[in-house]
């Protein structure tokens, strides 16, 4: 036999088992093309559990149950697509504002609007950080493997409850749709973070009060019997027009996730140090990159990938210090040219190659290693 | 060591559950690095469908096949498709009932009688794929004919064990036919 | 929650207590409008009700159960 | 002298309805229900989406979640399921429940969950300034039908007993009593139940309409008290009797299982659900 | 008696009244502060002058409706603010991929989520061009005058129906709620473009069928007998998987807009040749840096104001070029920093001051007076 | 021999749906009854969302919008206010037009606009693959019922009556001319009609319920025979017996104002719309 | 739009000619199981429905009513 | 020349009406620059409501006063609330029949009865805003009398063009016993 801890599942199966890992009791979603097999698996393992799955009757349903459920204290889930992603983008916000915690998983497929609904792309890398309206905190993870869909998205769970925010986190129909073998941790290998609750069974005057910089301790409902809502309100967390108040508030829902980047800021560097032809990518694109530098540095070119596991907030300093080094940012993504934006931002010299492809098909290392023949190196 | 091996057929042969039992039986059952993955969409309700496992001793990094080392082809809309994807010098089993391709120096065709094989031994076709994958990995060597069985077994609904044993039994014999 | 006090004006009628409390009372008239007795009226100043006729309340309470503001309220004696 | 302080967040007061505002009346009907019912306000939420109406979960105080127009039925489901026992109250303006939130609401009467749904129906869109809503009569000069409205309007009962829901009742911000009596019936009763609260905004509708509702918004809670039959003596009425009239009482009331019930026997199926 | 062609107007006004001028013939939309006003205009002139009004059932809705519309040959637009922005994004990238013209407002107001109805904020500014999922074009017009409300809505149905992509126009409350003179043109004065249709009353076998670069000359809805779907498509409208026609495709309905910038491109230069201080400013902001800029200048400080009046594409060339010789790009802007992003991106050398208010009130030139104060100029 | 071909964009052909798919029996019904109409192929508009039976437009010669999920109604309306001469029809699965298109069913019923909207209930998302969807049977194993649907299911009819539609029918996929004459009353009724095509999905659905409705497709198509009861008949049924039962017929059909034409009437209140 | 030609297998009966477009039968068996007279089975290696009994058929037209695919058609005679 | 006014009072007033007026008459009767704006929101409902208007020979660049040169105030609780944002050496003109400002060097407060008055001459105060207006107008000279009656004239709805004049005559009358 082989060890039961191993097993040889489709990336969505292994994100849906992370957040059964990750303590995920509320799972409420709509089905979409490719992400399915995170609700099915769901239906199956919530009722077994004591856990609760809905299917919910469309996208804004589904987001809107989980804030629900969430309020109430049960680490709550959605996935979907593109399509859906963007009909959940208005009650992202509003789980922003609330600063409710939930995970969002957005398996990418083509095109825009229905597109290509069996196809990998990552076109929705900027709807990510910029798909709402108003301005507001993001945290989005892009796990370019079956075991990162498992631990990223325990890692996603704890993120979102200790920042109290939504966290997103992007597959593709690539990484969701193949099988690789995973160890499934041990209870206790991992870490799981739950939300900190304040004392005293959650009676507090002033639900929202909280450092800059710091996230809320809101108490879950029951007896705090406290007020939520999406407008901009104060610490009592009902709604306030004080400039200085809405300002401040404003702010702070951003800056409690930049004031701890050690805690969120993710990425893999591959040979970078010394690399002159610096790979950006991330996914599955990151996947096919790290294949071109292996052959690159087969062939004495000093190639390196650097690839934010956590996308946003982009680690850019870090970014940036390879990228001051590099003599070529190469940037490979199956869309046309969002991380692109990301590189022009924090680069100040280097010269920036995009590599696109829109096609529905996979991005593969031969389109990235013939563009980069075309480099002057 | 990296090979590419691709399952095609029609929709409801069930070469995707057979790449997923090679896929297992050399990631759990033989400690290699293997990705598998499959088609999805209109193809795959109707028409040619796919499956494509890769296996490899060092991690896979990129997780599509692009030059495939080893193929099952189960109908000739499924040959026709996907035959120009096989690499120079790799190998081809067909199910001779169904498939027919022309003889070629690029690549090897090894041609067996799978289907009617299958129904005179079995009486019916549920484990066509079954009995083609372990034909396959008798012609490939690909996965050993232990890791084969148990990642079989871990497949099989309860009850049809045995008869997925004697499918991967028959495979196994008609393979050995070639030799 | 923290209570808060309104201040009350407090009308005595042969048949009930009758509270306003004029803070809250928003001057729309519909205790008054709805009043089997007449016994309401607004201060156009203010724009608060007041009970120039409490000898007439019957202690009805449609005053109290209409007021849209927590404005009103009868005690019956 | 019943007792509002101890259901109000007090502080809150006075709130931001105009004056004569029905929504607040509609308020101190379902505080009065609250308390006959007992409950306690630790297991209460109260949830709304936006509008004027659903400004009111800010004035009492429960667990209260202002969510986002028209979504409060998604979120009130998410809650429900997620901690069946809590009692969920959802207040919600005619727009917010039966125009963006449409779908929500007959899903919810679809599923029979067990919330209990006061539409405060003003037939007007409030908040925004006076546009017409699904519910605005045909006929009427809003906002954005400064012609008479050329749309036919829903039935809310009708739709609500067509989708599903297992208990419907229609009072008005008139008949006071009555309303307590639907509500109090609407929270005891176990599964979706809707009671819709016919109400009336003069600062965006009737000041538009006075030929039709009167000079005032005294005027129009006449108007309410004129046009109310009960459904018993609705049942002796033509369709052509009926075409102005609210029709108030119990309009439906079934048992059917309850969603989070059923949800929770499959659960015990599996021994309550052991991790 | 005044001249009667001049009108003291609110912008929102101005803008429908726009929208009347260039020939819009269908509004359907749903109501939300502060944009309320452009339907409510809409609502009372098109039954008059033999347009169609709707007040749909939600955002979804409205967007539906008047693609639909737009389709039978009638100019159509919808106005909403952030939260109905939000749920339109879906069916925006319908409008993109399957190239309908249509014209959306969106009055922008405080906060995330429902945040400050009533409160001005330019916090959708990155929203409206990566609001959707996929990749996809935009065209992105921030007016910041009454008289722009109108004349900008103008070209916004202009280059709606010439490119056959969806325009967006970014109001917010200060532009779209103030009242300003302006001369409404006598018909015929400002250019009105109108789509063009393919001859042969609309009959062709391949609808889409268009030059690289090029809008397509898609037939309406009639004799034509067309196809239009949300999925990836051919020349003849119907779906295809086909990874060369995908990629065409999908590159297509962004470089038809590239490929024209000179007709896209609008921006206001104001005393940028010599500034050493440049502000980058949209809309009302722009009009407090503009102020700025006066007192500066009166001081003896170069600085001057680059303004975006098409946003996306945003026109970098131009503004590199200003943006080369400044020593400071200042950037004033209602919210976080969006427009700071695009600086970063097309600026090289010179240091970038964000000016970031989000407070529900309005930025004013004191604000940006005293930031500028602690520059080293 | 009818002449499908004439109605057809025969070079699409054959279609993507499985083999036996209900959903290619009531496109032939659709074609024939458009047939019998007699309607001018320039001045018909198919609208769909997303779905099996969303593909549908792609194969017919009229008009043909392909929109996205759940929101046909929405374009169509736009289409049809637009446009009014265009004969507007709406083909959409039961989860196209009753789950996420809920919101738009409920108000196109509302408004009572000029539309046919067939629904092609197969009681699940085929699509993505068999997911329970708002008609599922409860008790049915589906993809995200893996141990029995606990949920209730709409009763497509009853909602479009709560919600105004003015013509309402109910066929199957197997009573194929019964169906075609519902499909052609729907379309000459003046205002919005909503005809349910009862229909099954063997690949997604049957095949997990074999118990129930056997095992295979054609057992599915004996299923609906067997369980058709017209209206006639089921009044005198019990509701139980009526449990598991498909009620056929045209169950609800009356005159009511029709939108575009009231909105036609107010641009002619204006002299129709002088420039 | 353009007309595409369906290659067609005729066979004549008593009462009717029945066709058959090889290229759109999915061989589903749909016309099989209702047909009433037994007329149509299936060629199982091409999945293509025959009619091998086509001197029963009465030409009632069930076939093609219900054939999802427009593959089988029926003409009388 | 850049004049800022605040014109403030409770929701139902109409002082949003008498600062379009004045933006009107400024801007299409006298050729001026002018910019009008309003507070919205819960505000605006009830309490204290605010309205703005900039008069200006230049274009205005920002739109939003920061500066009040002139201020009417109609009740107290604006006049609280917005007297803070009136200029040194500004001018508020408050309605003494219902609002009282200390005296201050600070700027110059004017004093009428304005609703009394109002009362008196037209037996109710719907046209209070139209006469506070005028003596606004006429107190502080930013418009010429003939643009306030053309703007005034231009608002009224049809039928109440007299009544509206009266309203303007009464409200000049009362400014000029100030001489
Ligand atoms: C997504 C979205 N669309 C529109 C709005 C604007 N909006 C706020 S409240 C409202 C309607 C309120 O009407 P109703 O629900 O009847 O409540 P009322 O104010 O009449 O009590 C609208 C359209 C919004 N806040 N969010
Ligand atoms: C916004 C959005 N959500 C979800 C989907 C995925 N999706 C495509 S079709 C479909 C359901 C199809 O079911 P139905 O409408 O009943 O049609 P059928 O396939 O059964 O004919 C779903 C959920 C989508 N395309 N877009
Ligand atoms: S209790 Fe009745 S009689 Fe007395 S004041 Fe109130 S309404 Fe009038
Ligand atoms: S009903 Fe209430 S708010 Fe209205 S006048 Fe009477 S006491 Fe005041
Ligand atoms: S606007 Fe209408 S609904 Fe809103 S508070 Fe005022 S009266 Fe009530
Ligand atoms: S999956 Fe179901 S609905 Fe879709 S084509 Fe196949 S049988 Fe028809
Ligand atoms: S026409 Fe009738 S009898 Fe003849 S083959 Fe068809 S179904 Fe059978
Ligand atoms: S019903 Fe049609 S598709 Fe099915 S077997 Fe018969 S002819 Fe072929
Ligand atoms: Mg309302
Ligand atoms: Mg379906």
């Amino acid at each position: 036999m082989a060890n039961p801890k191993y097993e040889f599942i489709q990336g969505n199966l292994a994100c849906a088992k992370g957040a059964a890992y990750a303590g995920c009791k509320f799972f409420g979603g709509y089905p979409i093309t490719p992400s399915t097999e995170i609700a099915e698996f769901m239906s199956e393992y919530q009722p077994q559990h004591g856990g609760k799955f809905i299917q919910m009757e469309d996208e804004i349903a589904s987001i809107g149950s989980i804030i629900g459920a969430s309020l109430t204290g049960a680490k709550a889930m959605t996935a979907t697509s593109g399509p859906g992603f963007s009909l959940m983008q208005e009650l992202l916000g509003y789980a922003c504002i609330a600063e409710v915690p939930i995970v969002v998983v957005d398996v990418m497929r083509g095109g825009p609007s229905t597109g290509l609904p069996t196809s990998p792309a990552q076109s929705d890398l900027l709807q990510a950080k910029w798909g709402t309206h108003g301005d507001h905190p993001t945290i989005t993870i892009v796990p370019n493997s079956v075991e990162e869909m498992f631990t990223e998205t325990v890692r996603a769970f704890n993120l979102a409850e200790f920042f109290r925010t939504p966290v997103i986190i992007l597959g593709d129909e690539i990484i969701g749709h193949m099988r690789e073998k995973i160890r499934i941790p041990e209870p206790g290998e991992l870490e799981v973070i739950n939300r900190s609750l304040p004392n005293n069974d959650g009676v507090c005057k002033n639900p929202y009060a909280s450092d800059l910089n710091k996230p809320v301790c809101l108490p879950n409902f029951g007896k705090s019997r406290i007020h939520v809502t999406g407008l901009n309100h104060d610490d009592t967390g009902f709604p306030t027009m004080d400039p200085m108040i809405v300002a401040r508030e404003n702010e702070r829902i951003s800056s409690k996730i930049y004031h701890q980047r050690n805690m969120i800021d993710k990425f893999e560097a591959v040979q970078c140090e010394d690399a002159k032809v610096l790979f950006l990518a991330v996914g599955s694109a990151a996947r096919a990159a790290e294949e071109a530098v292996s052959v690159l540095r087969g062939k004495g070119v000093k190639a390196g990938l650097f690839r934010p596991i956590t996308l946003w907030p982009f680690p850019k300093e870090e970014f940036a210090k390879y990228a001051a080094n590099a003599d070529y940012i190469v940037v490979p993504e199956m869309n046309l040219g969002q991380l692109k934006t990301v590189a022009e931002r924090f680069t100040k010299r280097t010269k920036i190659v995009p590599i696109n492809l829109v096609n529905g098909e996979p991005l593969g290392p031969d389109t990235i290693l013939s563009a980069v023949n075309h480099l002057n190196i | 060591m990296r090979k590419e091996i691709r399952f095609s057929g029609s929709g409801g042969q069930g070469v995707i559950l057979a790449s997923v039992i090679l896929g297992t039986a050399a990631a759990l059952y033989e400690n290699k690095h293997a990705v598998q993955s499959q088609s999805y969409g209109p193809e795959a309700r109707g028409g040619a469908s796919k499956a494509d496992v890769i296996i490899s001793d060092e991690p896979v990094k990129y997780p599509k096949a692009r030059n495939i080392d080893f193929m099952l082809c189960l109908t000739q809309k499924a040959a026709d498709k996907y035959l120009p994807d096989l690499k120079e010098g790799g190998l081809v089993l067909i199910d001779s009932d169904y498939v027919d391709v022309p003889e070629t120096d690029k690549y090897k065709v090894v041609k067996l009688p799978i289907s009617s094989t299958t129904y005179d031994k079995q009486g019916k076709l549920i484990a066509l794929n079954i009995v083609s994958l372990s034909a396959f990995v008798e012609v490939t060597k690909l996965v050993s004919e232990d890791s084969l069985e148990k990642a079989v077994l871990q497949a099989a609904p309860k009850g049809t064990e045995d008869f997925n044993m004697d499918a991967v039994k028959i495979g196994r014999e008609l393979a050995k036919t070639l030799k | 929650m923290g209570k808060k006090e309104f201040q009350e004006t407090k009308y005595e009628g042969g048949k009930c207590v009758l509270t306003v409390r004029p803070a809250l009372c928003k001057g729309c008239e519909v205790c008054i409008e709805f009043c089997p007795k007449k016994v309401l009226s607004l201060e156009r100043k203010q724009q608060v009700v007041v009970a120039d006729h409490i000898e007439n309340c019957i202690a009805c309470g449609m005053c109290e159960l209409r007021c849209p503001d927590f404005a009103i309220y009868i005690e019956k004696k | 002298m019943f007792d509002y302080s101890q259901y109000l967040r007090n502080e809150k007061l006075p709130h931001i309805w105009c004056p004569g505002c029905g929504h607040g009346i509609v308020l101190k009907s379902l505080i009065r229900a609250v308390a006959k019912a007992g409950w306690n306000k630790d297991e209460i939420v109260l949830v709304s989406g936006i509008g004027c109406a659903s400004r009111l979960p800010g004035y009492v105080d429960f667990n209260t979640l202002h969510t986002a127009h028209g979504r409060a039925l998604a979120f009130a489901t998410g809650i429900k399921l997620a901690k069946p026992e809590m009692h969920v109250i959802v207040v919600s303006g005619d727009g917010d429940s039966l125009a963006i939130g449409g779908n929500h609401f007959i899903h919810a009467c679809r599923r029979n969950i067990d919330i209990t749904l006061i539409c405060f129906n003003n037939g007007i869109y409030g908040m925004t300034g006076g546009q017409y809503s699904p519910t605005t009569a045909s006929g009427d000069k809003t906002a954005t039908s400064p012609f008479g409205n050329v749309e036919p309007h829903f039935n809310v009962a009708e739709l609500a007993k067509g989708a599903g829901a297992t208990f419907v009742a229609r009072g008005t911000s008139y008949g006071v009593p009555q309303l307590d009596n639907y509500i109090y019936q609407g929270l005891m009763h176990k599964g979706f139940s809707v009671i819709e609260a016919a109400e009336a905004c003069f600062t965006t509708h009737g000041r538009k309409n006075r030929k039709k509702y009167g000079p005032s918004n005294l005027d129009m809670l006449k108007w309410q008290r004129d046009h109310a039959v009960s459904v018993e003596k609705a049942a002796g009425m033509s369709e052509e009797e009926l075409q102005d009239k609210i029709v108030t009482g119990v309009l439906h009331n079934v048992d059917k299982p309850e969603f989070t019930e059923q949800y929770q026997k499959l659960i015990d199926s599996f021994g309550g659900g052991a991790k």
